[in-house]
């Protein structure tokens, strides 16, 4: 079994509505060294790998992410893949 | 796990109910069966200690289709077409989660709904807080708000009225009631039944888990420093499965391949196959190793008392299973046979082969059964009412000044207005909302039948606390004056009890007297209660709340002439005459006036005369189907000045800028009362001048008092009032009555605004 | 003429959309379930309704785009054909590439519905031909991420071409910070696609089309379609 | 500066409608040997630590973790800080 973790951010050029919501509320509840906040998406998948190699997992989680996972006109994706006990 | 007298107790099961599982079974229990009695013997599922005072609730008229006992009650709207509706509380999940637990309580209420083959037209909710300045509270707010919202938008239910009210009783254990009303063909009414030997019973939505277990448990008993252990008692929602268990239910009624229907909701998998088999006279058997789960490893016991939200029971008709697993496949829904109806009587759990549990269902679910337990539950009438009762209006100083009087009033957060709440809800979708939030009562077209129905929901704890018995009266007053103010007929009322614990005597007499009320304003207003809910245990270590009972009315708009009339509560046109309808008494007691001002929760509350009542709705309603009327507000907290300022500010739809008022009033009580009293049976009106007479006319025919107070108009409300030794004159601009009135909410929640 | 109302699990705007176009407008609508491969013959327009499809779970619209019925207005849009994307229907266009930018959370992180002003930008397209270049309407809207975004280049892309259609504005019609209620780009309330045939806005003109609803604003828009339609004969 | 990666996720034994949501949408894409799908959150914090030890920070996230980032009744979370150039 494979577990690919995957992490989907705003691109740096968006702005993040909840992160400053978030910054601001730590501040308010008295950190005030918080200088910013961004808030993403994590997210774990569990892949049977039986009779698939880990490049074509690698190049399917890839896919994955394009295509649904994360919206790449706001969004920024990275993921890594490591073998589990199934 | 070894049955001792421990667990019996950590189960909730008194020695006696242990004593008559003994002689039922004739044998010691399972762990599941111990497991499956107490929640079937919970308060929150058995009703033991308020089924005998709920029998004193009139629930019959001819326009009731179903009274209580099914999911939800329905009544007829004329046409082949009958609502379903019903309140049902939510407030120790929200308590400790408020989103999940808001949002929860919003879905349970809808599948009640749908459940009886109604599709769901409009929610309501009912909420009491502490005071929204304390940061404990704040978060509490907006995560129930969020939670309601959340929902209700997610599954494309209007949520188009609700009352908020804020004391600090309710600080450590808020209120949150949450009401569904739906519409179906009135001879198409689904039921939780089961019958027809060998039909097989159908699970689908989503898988169980460990979530929830003993929620129903959890929900009788106090909330106390460990609630945090029992955590596991809140679910998540999932808005997104009860839209497709709606249409797939919705669709599954209307084919006909079913028996009976029924949600899974509090003690999940058990009530809903123990109830099921109780209305069919049938037995019920089930096997726990077939039923889709979400964790491995989970025992019979857990399976059974798993309270995973966004689940249904169905009992199809044999042989018909194709068309229904058809129906659930277009929906995307997994479903799974995991159980048949028996004659036997029993209900029973088998997990593959092994069986783990056999129990009659007629002690588990008949309240008639002489085994089925019984709290007698004395009472004892509240100390603290000798003190409140001794309370003098004399010892109480008029305000100096009525301007800064008003202006604390209307910002207060029980004046303020809730936009900052309604804002968050989709309140449009449907599109059937004639009157928007922020009226006395939401009004919804019908298009299946052109009428049109109205909905209120009120309640008032301070009142309750003061004499229970007149509150509860009040109550259902209240919601139904409310609802006639639209000029729809009030055509029955759903309820939901919130009290504290019932094993103390002082709050079981509250109960009893409560109840007693409502009972009494129902049957003189007819109104009949239809379904309810209760909820017990609502205190903390420090306090109970206030007794609270919730009434949510129902009425009736039908067309005149093909026409649909109605009004609402805000000034229309510059011009327009002002009247006020009823009575004014010097009554303060238990009024906001007396709670913001004085800090006083105390005297008497405002008296109800149940005739008066009746004539005075009747009366506006009459009036606005003749299209004689304007606007009609009843009158609430904060008396007729509040009225007076909450018919200048606009609502929801700001076509034309706002609308002041010239007013003159008189009256041989103090100013305050005058201003600020809460008299019952009251309205105030608007009509185009060349409506006046005709309008006094009606009231002198129906003995309702009338005064003409002034006229619409101006930018300001302008109050002149004369009592025995005092002059008032206000000058209200109107835009900042409105600002007031938009902005007092956020800004007590931290906020510039929404 | 001839609409198709898409259906998705979890659209819950469907059946007002049907009936402000069925029942108010007169027209022939059908409602398209998502795994439709193909629209009904003769459909003129496309209308991706509000809601949550799919329970907007991951991001709005996100997992609707890759429903079957979606490669059948990709290939309508493709033709010239009119699509409306209304609220989750924005979305969804969006996400499936038919217009360009995102909608992110409402500023305020709120769910919001009211009623917004709308500054018609751009009178030309056949989404508000009836109307005069900065009439205002008042439409409502409902939704937690109308937030619209897109990057420096795209916006000013849109601006050039007049794709932005509709504005949040004052009631005089006054583009303010004030009156946009959730904090999207240049108070972007709608835009259309280069060829001017596939439209997106947040706000709900199926809820304006009769007077009992509060007004009638949002028939301007059925109506200006109606009339391109026409007109194309 | 420090950089605070938090990830919150949902207990186990809590549904995960989102999850059960985008293992189906992948399914149906195609990639049927997707076993499960849990959807969490991923915050970063740039913290200022002029003046605050490591061990203080540590305590800090911890407690905003507890207060507000997390719903700890049925929520998970897991930090850890890291030191970047401000
Ligand atoms: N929680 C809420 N949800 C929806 N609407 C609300 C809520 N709280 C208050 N409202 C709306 O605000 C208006 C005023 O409420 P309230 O003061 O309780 O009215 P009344 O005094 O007439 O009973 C009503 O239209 C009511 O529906
Ligand atoms: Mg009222």
């Amino acid at each position: 079994m494979i577990l690919a973790k995957i992490h989907v951010t705003l691109k740096k050029s968006v702005l993040d509505p909840q992160g400053v919501a978030i910054s601001e509320a730590l501040h308010s509840m008295g950190y005030p060294h918080v200088e910013s906040a961004r808030l993403g998406k994590y997210l774990e998948l569990r892949l049977d790998d039986r009779g698939r190699s880990k490049n074509e997992l690698q190049a399917q989680v890839k896919d994955m992410c394009e295509r649904l996972l994360a919206n790449t006109v706001i969004e920024h994706y990275e993921f890594e893949l490591q073998a589990i006990p199934s | 796990m070894p049955i001792t007298p421990k667990v019996v107790k950590e189960h909730g099961l008194t020695a006696g109910e242990y004593r008559n599982i003994l002689k039922i079974l004739g044998r010691k229990p399972t762990y599941t069966e111990l497991g499956i009695f107490s929640v079937m013997w919970s308060e929150h599922c058995s009703y033991k200690t308020s089924k005998p005072l709920l029998k004193g609730f009139p629930t019959r008229g001819p326009q009731v289709l179903q009274g209580p006992g099914e999911n939800a009650g329905v009544v007829d709207i004329g046409g082949g077409f009958g609502v379903c509706f019903k309140i049902e509380s939510h407030n120790h999940p929200s308590a400790i989660e408020p989103y999940q637990g808001a949002a929860t309580g919003v879905g349970g209420i809808l599948r009640d709904v749908f459940t009886m083959g109604a599709r769901p037209i409009a929610c309501l909710d009912s909420l009491r807080f502490g005071d929204p300045k304390d940061p404990h509270v704040r978060n509490l707010i907006k995560g129930v708000v969020a939670g309601i919202g959340g929902y209700g938008n997610c599954v494309g239910i209007p949520t188009v009225a609700g009352e908020t009210v804020f004391d600090d009783v309710y600080r450590e254990n808020c209120l949150v009631n949450a009401m569904a009303v739906g519409l179906l063909r009135a001879d198409r009414i689904a039921r939780g039944t089961a019958s027809g030997l060998g039909n097989p019973i159908i699970y689908i939505g989503s898988t169980t888990g460990r979530d929830g277990i003993h929620g129903a448990t959890f929900a009788s008993v106090e909330l106390s420093e460990q609630s945090g252990e029992r955590r596991s008692a809140v679910q998540v929602a999932d808005p997104f499965m009860e839209k497709l268990l709606l249409e797939a239910t919705l669709e599954l009624v209307a084919s006909g391949l079913l028996v009976g229907i029924q949600d899974m909701g509090a003690a999940g998998l058990t009530s809903s196959s123990v109830e099921m088999a109780f209305r069919g006279g049938a037995g019920a058997e089930i096997d726990v190793s077939l039923v889709p789960k979400r964790e491995s490893g989970m025992a019979p016991y857990e399976v059974m008392l798993s309270e995973s939200q966004e689940r249904m029971l169905l009992v199809a008709r044999k042989g018909k299973e194709k068309g229904v697993l058809k129906i659930l496949e277009k929906w995307g829904l997994h479903a799974a046979v995991v159980g048949r109806v028996t004659g036997d009587g029993r209900h029973k759990v088998f997990e593959g082969g092994r069986l783990v549990s056999s129990i009659p269902v007629k002690p588990l679910a008949d309240d008639h059964h002489p085994l089925f337990p019984r709290a007698h539950r004395p009472e004892k009438r509240p100390a603290y009412l000798a003190k409140t009762r001794a309370f003098k209006l004399r010892s109480v100083p008029e305000p100096k000044d009525y301007g800064e009087a008003f202006w604390k009033l209307w910002s207060g957060p029980n004046l303020a207005g809730k936009g900052w709440i309604w804002r968050q809800y989709d309140h449009m979708v449907r599109t059937n909302t004639l009157v928007l939030p922020g009226s006395d009562a939401a009004l919804l077209r019908v298009k299946e039948n052109g009428s049109a129905i109205a909905l209120a929901v009120d309640g008032n704890g301070r009142y309750c606390y003061l004499d229970p018995f007149v509150g509860g009266m009040i109550a259902v007053a209240e919601a139904a004056r409310n609802v006639a103010m639209s000029g729809a007929r009030p055509l029955a009322c759903t309820d939901c009890l919130n009290f504290g614990n019932p094993e103390d005597p002082e709050i079981m007499w509250q109960f009893h007297q409560a109840v007693k009320g409502m009972a009494e304003a129902a049957q003189a207003l007819g109104t009949p209660v239809v379904s309810g809910n209760v909820s017990l245990y609502n205190e903390s270590p420090r306090r109970a709340v206030d007794p609270t009972p919730v009434v949510g009315v129902l009425g009736l708009l039908k067309p005149v002439q093909g026409r649909l009339r109605w009004a609402s509560q805000w000034f229309q046109r510059g011009g327009d005459a002002v009247y006020l309808a009823g009575e004014t008494r010097e009554e303060l007691g238990g009024s906001e006036y007396l709670a913001r001002l004085h800090g006083l929760k105390a005297g008497q509350p405002p008296a109800l005369d149940l005739r008066r009542e009746k004539a005075l709705q009747e009366f506006v309603i009459r009036a606005v189907g003749r299209g004689l009327l304007a606007s009609a507000h009843d009158l609430a907290d904060g008396g007729l000045l509040a009225a007076l300022a909450e018919s200048c500010v606009r609502g929801a739809r700001r076509g034309s800028p706002a609308l002041g008022a010239r007013v003159a009033l008189a009256g041989s009580i103090r100013m305050d009362a005058l201003l600020f009293g809460e008299s019952q049976s009251r309205a105030l009106l608007s009509c185009r001048p060349g409506d006046s007479a005709a309008l006094e006319s009606l009231a002198r025919r129906l003995r309702v008092p009338l005064k003409r107070l002034g006229e619409v108009g101006g930018s300001s409300l302008r109050v002149e009032a004369s009592a025995p030794g005092r002059q008032v004159r206000l000058d209200l601009p109107v835009s900042e009555v409105e600002n007031v009135h938009d902005k007092a909410f956020p800004s007590l929640m931290g906020e510039e605004s929404l | 003429m001839r609409f198709s109302v898409l259906t998705f699990p979890g659209s819950n705007c469907d059946h007002d959309c049907w009936h402000a176009l069925k029942n108010v407008l007169r027209q022939k609508v059908d409602l398209v379930w998502h795994k439709e491969a193909r629209l009904p013959q003769g459909t003129d327009c496309v209308v991706v309704p509000g809601g949550f499809s799919y329970g907007d779970y991951l991001r709005c619209g996100a997992i609707a785009r890759f429903s079957p019925v979606m490669a059948a207005v990709r290939a309508h849009a493709g033709r010239g054909g009119l699509v409306i994307g209304i609220c989750n229907g924005f979305q969804i266009l969006t996400e499936s590439g038919l217009l360009p930018g995102a909608l992110l959370r409402n500023r305020s992180l709120k769910f919001l519905c009211e009623t917004v002003h709308l500054r018609v930008e751009n009178a030309s397209t056949p989404f508000s031909r009836l109307a005069r270049g900065g009439r205002v309407l008042a439409v409502p809207i409902a939704h937690g991420e109308g937030n619209y975004t897109c990057d420096a280049e795209t916006l000013r892309h849109l601006e050039d071409r007049g794709q932005v259609v509709f504005r949040y504005c004052e009631e005089d019609g006054a583009v303010t910070p004030r009156a946009n209620p959730n904090g999207s780009l240049e108070n972007i309330a709608g835009i259309v696609n280069q060829a001017g045939n596939v439209l997106g806005m947040m706000p709900h003109p199926e809820r304006v089309c009769e007077t009992e609803m509060g007004g009638t604003d949002g028939r301007l828009i059925f109506e200006s379609m109606l009339d391109a339609l026409t007109a194309k004969g």
